[in-house]
């Protein structure tokens, strides 16, 4: 019960609300309290909304039509869905074993210099299918050993590994730009910009977004499948319960903690090869852009699982797509719109209470086994 | 000499943010709570602090720099409390993912400096919304009649401004709070085993709340030194811009202890402005690269010999429900 | 990563285009475009809210505005658009809502604008800072900037009369062209009213870091810099100056209100002008020139109002001695003889380097500049 | 006696978790100067009839009086200022702290901590009722008896007038345990009211002078400890006649030695030797028991032997099979993987359940698969057979669940104990290693593992059995290894032996009976 609603610690009296634990609720019970919740944040947006000046009205169907209302729109929203599916999808595989891996932002930026590096240099010697494939496996074999380092200094000696991926993401970004200026640029009179890739270096495209989009939507398929169904999804699950017990049905810690992270860092690798011959047939310093951090949004809204990352990475994208929209049609600035997205997040996440949980009220005598809620 | 004086007085300033950043998220993951939230609860700080002393500024004609100080201080640490007190409330009785809640944190704060900051130069003629010269310079460096001028040792330690100071004093404080006083026992109990703590009598849910909220205003503090110190009370757009995360980081480079934080962010500080008074020859990329370089090389070396009392709160990042098992 | 505002490059290009060439040829895309429904889209890297270059544009847009008194839905912004695909779908957009002429101000938009204008050969597409206009063939695809370097000369007099210790600093962004060359420029100005001076530069690798900003600008204050110049987009350069006792010149718009006792005077833009001049173009059916460059003859750019509390005796009387040669033509900045830091002797003397494009491409770093932080 | 030597009085408290109704309208009263023992099978309630008295749990219904007066204790905070004290089953002491800092935990008082003076209080107290602190010692150094008693002083400290000890000899040794009982004695009779949960009846007879037992969340009646007995007890408790008797079938001696350990010694992280030459030999068909007080190497013994334990000297000789028939292996340095894929086929129940040999958040059916989930071809996992195995396994051995996909974590502790035992004898062992087996469950679930075990003793199955109830050992096991220190102080055949023998032995390395007996 919450003490937070509890008064006279002297005279022990019962507090005015309590909570307890729910019995598991139907499905769609569940859903309305977040369709509930989901209302909640609009209406709270509004009044934000009614402060600067508009119509709230106006303003949501307007993020709507940013993000639906014609193809190039929906376009633009799956090809920002995309790379967020898939780095919630790498951090899902590694917050399973409860390894805190908040670097997938350097290990997309990893993934996209490998791939980046025969975009550029061999994109002459090879066909296009060849060369997409070896980026393809460049990006992976790259984020993947950049997602080992932290793994093996953790599993070999304990070496925290939330602090370790952080700075690992600082590295690559920083390596990304020496590259960017030195080595890499493409002018050595002009701009620090590495150079634009060859239409053999990029990705062709299915119903106007680049094929990443499938890739990815195969890629929960075969993760969803691995976490649930393979023999190396259940040792993932078991080291993240209990390392004892992973050990004592002879499992090697070690080896999984490190297989699972190149995997996890593959995934990103991946991500960030989609990136940059699909979306931006180019390397900047913001391939990333971000999305390393809000995939760990994504992936515990979602409660790790790689379906319902599917819907909520959509949801995120729509919510960016949209909020960009408004700030064109009615000049919100873009501040104003992360405050929006803040609200609708922390609605979205104390809902989850009220599936959990129910209030009891002082003086209501409860119906015993409280079922019929 | 002079080059070393005047790094090591670089370093400082530089550390100082992190430090407020560092010691606000270390008291609060001493509750149990892992507030991923300081960047947001920093740009709510600086907004914060600088609305305050602006509009101060605009009442009264003849605003005094102390008042101003205070005001600057008062403003940005309630404003921290206002974000760390969404997260609480989200995290400490509906009992949210904390990882999540301070990510949502982030993104709102940022938001909310970003947006009042514009809103605050939008109304300045020259879109610029600064405060005045006799505010201004209370920010600056403090003379100390005296002991300013010591050779050396007058730079060293008595040219700062006075956040420096209150910071090293916040962290004092909270060294000698967490292991001489009861309270701070019962915070670290909290953190690290809540069902231990409820079960000797400690209200859980008021010292989680306490905490994590003076922590979050401690973060604003933070917040608005980069305000008003580092932008000398200019309101300049994404100014905390990416000092939280290294914040959140140096929490765990100090092992959640208060006196190695300083240690922590004057090292973190130094090594961030060193390429501009040491030059070594490389690429300036790479030279940037440095203080987080250095983060995982000491990560590495003293992580090996990491006891149990110097790592994490055990309880940090999980909620407290009483009758769960 | 926070984008830069993305002022930028340079390719040694071929021809020597100066200044708009105004001359106007009959038109051809029929007249039906009016100030009635003439439609103008603007793609951005930030918002206004940065203070620095978007806020800038945004300022010379609403001049732009008010000039034709054009209503607020036929001026479509684009905030935020990061330089990647999603420059591609903001164009699209832009061209669905119907803009006949639309502006990209970051220096990444250049591939995605220049595919967009094969592709839409009736829609007019202008891109700053770009150059790759020239060789692209394209009648409806073109680069405009400015020569900033000559305000930049002009603010660097304000510095070298007013500096004690004969020593510059500069707070600059990113190694390339465009910030070489401005404090190239200002260098120069300030030499040009005092022989004795030098400077030293200092890096951030970024456009918009406050903290960074400041650093540096201690760095060089640290070792005897007492006017700190700046291209990056925050005003902490100056407002550290000004808690150090020094002086200094701000960038993009007048930034005296941030610093008013450092603050010297701001090398700023009016983008208005060749806002103005590329709807009127469209109005009137004429071309717009490929590749459009506007120097403070043409009103582009140009020193603030000076700070008469911070600003050295004569001042005023050699900007404006130096104004006026600039606009006839008689004073040019890049004229040889100029040696780069390691002696070479960069442009021989009698002659002139003339800028093959609008996108400045002067990078040698003159004798008499450091840079620092490496 | 009257009402008003009444300490506690409940009447009609009701609780349910979800679904589950804990506690169905019971009534109870505690009195000053007695020690009421309460009792009942896994699950029937009791641990949360005493964590409402303690705050932790509010009830639904039901009203509490203490010392007469009707009080409300919606935390432990207000638990404490009505005197109530108590330590629970899993203690909640902070590790990373010190004794005092525990006990003063949560204490009004200066602001500033004053250790030497809160140090030289609490010897004080611990002083008087005979109990040996460190005040200064960090939890995480201490063993469950140490750590017990910090919980007493910490009750003691706050002034505690009513003590509820929540299974306080389970993880004890019966010198812990009788110790205990010297100082529950001294504190009735110091006036205090004390409330004992405890599923060994023998303690039950020794200690209390009441006992209350409910079955299935209701209570079914108190009655004075003088005038009942075992078979009494365990009747009310269960709700029909048990036998009390552990039968001990024949050795079959054809089964010949599965297990030898030669010199066995290892070492811990401290290097301190933990197994220090360690001799003896297990056949197959009979049971072993392994006597000792707790921490003397019995854990490592058995995680050596199951691999899971760094073997600094020393041989582990076991039987595997072999296309040409059975030989004698050295297991040593091999992993668990390797040992089972040897054909050695050994099963283990750890002593750490939840920690060690289950995942508390999967199912049954993953739970299943732990061991065996590496078996067949291909990367995918065989849930069909694990499912058949979990749902055979709730018929045979009566496990309560609501199903076979619900977490295993939400079971009993009874439950939870067959779920693993049952796992193993599964995976048709050879030998059988089982720590505390017992640990925690009720006399009925505890008859049920006997059971298992010797059923597959007579399979001729070889069993290591690590208990701590002597009494147990001694009517179960053949023959009886003592362990002193993690030196081996000699081993005994059951049938010959008595408790006192073994008490002795256990605490003095005996010269008189070293080395190997059959
Ligand atoms: N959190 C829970 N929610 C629902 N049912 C539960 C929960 N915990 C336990 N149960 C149910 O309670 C019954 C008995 O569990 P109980 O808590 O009494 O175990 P226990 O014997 O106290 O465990 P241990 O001996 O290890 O302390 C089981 O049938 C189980 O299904
Ligand atoms: N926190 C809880 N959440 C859900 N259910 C619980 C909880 N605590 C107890 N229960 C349920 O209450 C019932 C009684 O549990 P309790 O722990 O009181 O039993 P017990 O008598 O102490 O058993 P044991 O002898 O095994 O310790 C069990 O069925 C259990 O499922
Ligand atoms: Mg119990
Ligand atoms: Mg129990």
């Amino acid at each position: 019960m919450s003490r937070l609603f509890h008064h006279s610690p002297r005279e022990g009296r019962e507090p005015l609300i309590r909570m307890v634990k729910r019995p598991q609720i139907p499905w769609a019970k569940a859903n309305l309290i977040r369709a509930a919740a989901l209302l909640g944040a609009l209406l709270a947006g509004a009044l934000i909304i009614l402060l600067l000046g508009h119509n709230p009205l106006a303003v949501y169907a307007d993020m709507l039509e940013g993000s639906f209302g014609s193809k190039v729109s929906r376009t633009e929203t799956v090809k920002i869905a995309v790379p967020l599916l898939g780095a919630s999808l790498c951090v899902a595989l590694a917050f399973k074993m409860k390894f805190w891996n908040i670097g997938a932002e350097g290990q997309i930026m990893m993934g996209a210099i490998a791939a980046s590096y025969f975009a550029l240099f061999h994109h002459q010697n090879m066909p296009s299918w060849l060369l997409l494939t070896v980026m393809c496996l460049a990006g992976i074999i790259a984020g993947g050993l950049w997602g080992l380092i932290p793994a093996v200094f953790n599993a070999k000696w304990g070496i925290n590994e939330t602090l370790f991926t952080l700075m690992l993401n600082y590295i690559a970004i920083g390596f990304e730009k020496y590259l960017q200026n030195g080595p890499w640029k493409e002018n050595p009179n002009g701009f620090p910009k590495i150079a634009m890739f060859a239409a053999e270096a990029r990705l062709p495209r299915v119903f106007g977004v680049h094929v990443g989009w499938i890739i990815m939507l195969a890629l929960v398929v075969i993760v969803f499948i691995y976490m649930k169904r393979t023999k190396q999804g259940y040792e993932i699950s078991v080291v993240g319960e209990s390392k004892n017990t992973a050990l004592y049905a002879g499992m090697n810690v070690k080896k999984i903690i490190i297989r699972t992270m190149f995997i996890s860092g593959a995934i990103a690798g991946l991500v960030g090869f989609i990136q940059v011959s699909g979306a931006d047939f180019s390397l900047t310093e913001s391939t990333s852009g971000g999305v390393g951090f809000t995939a760990i949004t994504v992936a515990w809204l979602s409660k790790l699982n790689p379906i319902i990352m599917v819907f909520v990475s959509a949801f995120l994208a729509i919510l960016q797509k949209g909020s960009n929209r408004i700030q064109t049609d009615f000049k919100i600035p873009a501040s104003a719109a992360s405050v929006l997205t803040g609200i609708i997040l922390f609605f979205m996440l104390g809902c989850e209470f009220f599936i959990n949980y129910r209030l009891i009220f002082r003086g209501r005598k409860e119906k015993r086994n409280g079922y019929s809620n | 000499m002079d080059t070393v004086i005047n790094l090591f007085c670089a370093a400082v300033l530089a550390g100082t943010p992190l430090l407020f950043g560092t010691l606000g998220e270390i008291l609060t993951e001493k509750s149990g709570n892992l507030n991923l939230g300081v960047e947001g609860m920093m740009f709510m700080g600086a907004i914060a602090g600088l609305a305050g002393a602006y509009f101060y500024e605009q009442i009264f004609t003849v605003p005094s720099g102390i008042v101003a100080a205070i005001i600057a201080v008062v403003f940005s640490f309630l404003c921290g409390v206002l974000g760390a007190l969404i997260y609480s409330f989200l995290t400490v009785t509906l009992r949210s993912n904390q990882n999540v809640t301070g990510l949502a944190l982030t993104i709102f704060g940022t938001g909310f400096g970003n947006f009042f900051g514009d809103v605050l130069a939008g109304r300045a003629p020259s879109g610029y919304a600064a405060v005045g010269a006799e505010i201004k310079s209370v920010f600056q460096g403090i003379k100390i009649p005296f002991l300013s001028d010591i050779p050396y040792i007058g730079k060293l330690f008595f040219s700062y401004n006075f956040l420096v100071y209150v910071g090293v004093i916040i962290a004092v404080l909270m060294h000698f709070f967490l292991n001489k006083t009861r309270a701070g026992l019962n915070l670290r109990a909290v953190g690290e085993d809540p069902a231990a703590a409820d079960a000797a009598g400690i209200n859980v849910t008021k010292y989680k709340y306490l905490a994590t909220c003076i922590g979050g205003g401690i973060c604003g503090i933070g917040g608005m030194y980069v305000s008003m110190v580092i932008c000398s009370g200019v309101w300049v757009f994404n100014c905390v811009g990416g000092i939280g995360w290294i914040a959140v980081a140096l929490v765990i480079f100090a092992t959640w202890s208060p006196s190695r934080a300083l240690l922590g962010s004057l090292i973190f500080g130094g090594l961030s402005i060193m390429r501009l008074y040491v030059p070594l020859g490389i690429p300036i990329q790479i030279y940037d690269i440095f203080p987080y370089l250095a983060t995982v090389i000491v990560l590495i070396a003293t992580g090996i010999r990491q006891s149990k009392e110097h790592s994490i709160p055990k309880s940090t990042g999980l909620n407290y429900f009483r009758e769960d098992r | 990563a926070k984008g830069g505002t993305g002022d930028q490059t340079a390719a040694p290009g071929t021809k020597a285009p100066g200044s708009g060439e105004e001359t106007a040829p009959p038109d051809n895309a029929g007249g039906d475009i009016t100030l009635e429904n003439i439609k103008i889209g603007f793609i951005h890297i930030g918002d206004a809210s940065d203070k620095g270059y978007t806020y800038n544009h945004d300022l010379g847009t609403k001049k732009m505005q008010e000039t034709f008194g054009l209503r607020d839905e036929q001026i479509i912004n684009m905030y935020n658009t990061p330089e990647s695909s999603a420059c591609d779908t903001a164009i699209r957009e832009l061209i669905e809502k119907g803009c006949n002429i639309i502006f990209a101000t970051s220096f990444g938009f250049e591939d995605y604008m220049k595919a967009a204008a094969a592709e839409y050969p009736d829609i007019e597409f202008c891109h700053a800072t770009g150059y790759q206009a020239q060789g692209a063939g394209l009648d409806n695809f073109h680069n405009y900037f400015g020569n900033i370097y000559e305000a930049r000369y002009l603010s660097g007099i304000a510095a070298g009369l007013k500096t004690q210790t004969n020593k510059l600093g500069y707070v600059a962004a990113m190694p390339y062209a465009e910030c070489i060359s401005g404090f190239d420029a200002f260098y120069l100005g300030a030499l040009s009213v005092n022989p004795d001076v030098t400077m030293e530069v200092i890096y951030t690798n970024d456009w918009n870091d406050p903290s960074a900003e400041a650093q540096a600008a201690q760095a060089l204050i640290d070792s005897g810099c007492d006017v700190i110049g700046q291209h990056c987009d925050s005003t902490a350069p100056m407002t550290t100056a000004e808690a150090n006792g020094v002086w200094g010149v701000g960038y993009n718009s007048d930034m005296i209100e941030a610093a008013p006792n450092a603050v010297l005077t701001s090398a700023v833009w009016d983008w208005s002008r060749y806002l103005i001049f590329a709807v009127q173009s469209v109005i009137d059916g004429t071309p717009i020139p490929t590749d459009w460059s506007g120097g403070i003859k043409d009103g582009v750019c140009d020193v603030s109002a000076l700070n008469e509390t911070t600003i050295a005796e004569g001042t005023a009387e050699a900007i404006d001695a130096a104004r006026e040669k600039i606009v006839s033509g008689e004073l040019q900045i890049w004229a040889g003889p100029l040696y780069d830091n390691e002696g070479n002797e960069v442009v021989k003397a009698g002659e002139v380097f003339v800028e093959p494009q609008s996108a400045p491409s002067f990078n040698h770093i003159l004798k008499g500049i450091t840079i620092l932080g490496s | 006696m009257s009402e008003e030597n009444n300490a506690i009085r409940l009447v009609n408290i009701t609780k349910s978790f979800g679904s589950v109704l804990a506690n169905d309208s019971i009534s109870l009263d505690v009195r000053y100067g007695e020690i009421l023992a309460l009792l009942g099978e896994n699950g029937s309630g009791k641990t949360t009839l005493m964590n409402i008295l303690s705050g932790i749990y509010y009830p639904d219904s039901g009203t509490i009086y203490v010392k007469g007066q009707e009080v409300k204790i919606p935390s432990p905070k207000d638990a404490f200022n009505l005197g109530i004290g108590m330590i629970h089953q899993h203690f909640k002491l902070v590790d990373v702290l010190t004794a005092a800092e525990n006990i003063i935990l949560g204490l009004p008082g200066s602001v500033r901590l004053n250790r030497k003076a809160i140090s030289a209080e609490i010897k004080k107290i611990s002083s008087r009722y005979g109990f040996d602190i460190e005040p200064e010692k960090k939890i995480y150094n201490m063993s469950v008896s140490e750590k017990q008693t910090v919980e007493i002083v910490k009750l003691l400290y706050r002034g505690a007038d009513i003590l509820i000890l929540d299974e306080p000899t389970a993880v004890l040794t019966p010198q812990e345990s009788d110790k205990l009982f010297e100082v529950l004695k001294n504190m009735k009779n110091d006036g205090k009211a004390i409330v004992i949960i405890t599923h060994k009846l023998n303690e039950v007879l020794a200690v209390s002078d009441r006992v209350s037992i409910l079955r299935k969340g209701c209570s079914v009646g108190t009655v004075k400890t003088s005038e009942t007995n075992r078979q009494e007890l365990t009747e009310l408790m269960v709700g029909h006649s048990v036998s009390l008797e552990i039968e001990r079938p024949e050795i079959n001696t054809k089964h010949g030695e599965y297990l030898k350990i030669v010199d066995l010694t290892c070492i811990d992280s401290d290097g301190h030797k933990v197994l220090d030459n360690i001799n003896f030999s297990l056949n197959g068909g009979e049971i072993l028991g392994i006597a000792g007080i707790a921490g003397s190497g019995q854990r490592e013994l058995c995680e050596a032997i199951a691999g899971l334990y760094p073997v600094k000297g020393g041989a582990i000789l076991c039987r595997s099979e072999t296309p040409n028939g059975p030989v004698n292996e050295n297991i040593v340095g091999k992993s668990p993987t390797e040992i089972i894929k040897k054909g050695v086929a050994m099963a283990f129940v750890p002593e750490d359940r939840l920690g060690m040999g289950l995942v508390a958040s999967m199912d049954m059916v993953e739970n299943m698969m732990l061991k065996s989930y590496k078996q067949g071809k291909g990367p995918f996992t065989e849930r069909k057979k694990p499912r058949q195995m979990a749902e055979r396994m709730i018929k045979e051995l009566d496990i309560v669940t609501p199903g076979v996909s619900t977490p295993i974590r939400l079971l009993s502790g009874g439950n939870v104990q067959k779920v693993l035992l049952g796992r193993e004898i599964a995976s048709e062992p050879s030998v059988l290693l089982v720590a505390y087996p017992v640990r925690g469950l009720d006399i009925n679930s505890s008859y049920t593992i006997y059971n298992l075990l010797n059923e597959q003793k007579k399979k001729g199955v070889a069993i290591l059995f690590i208990g701590e109830d002597l009494d147990v050992l001694l009517e179960l096991c053949d023959r009886i290894m003592v362990l002193c220190d993690g030196k081996v102080s000699g081993i005994v055949n059951a049938k010959e032996t008595t408790k006192e023998e073994l008490g002795l032995m256990m605490v003095h390395i005996g010269d008189e009976k070293g080395g190997e007996t059959a």
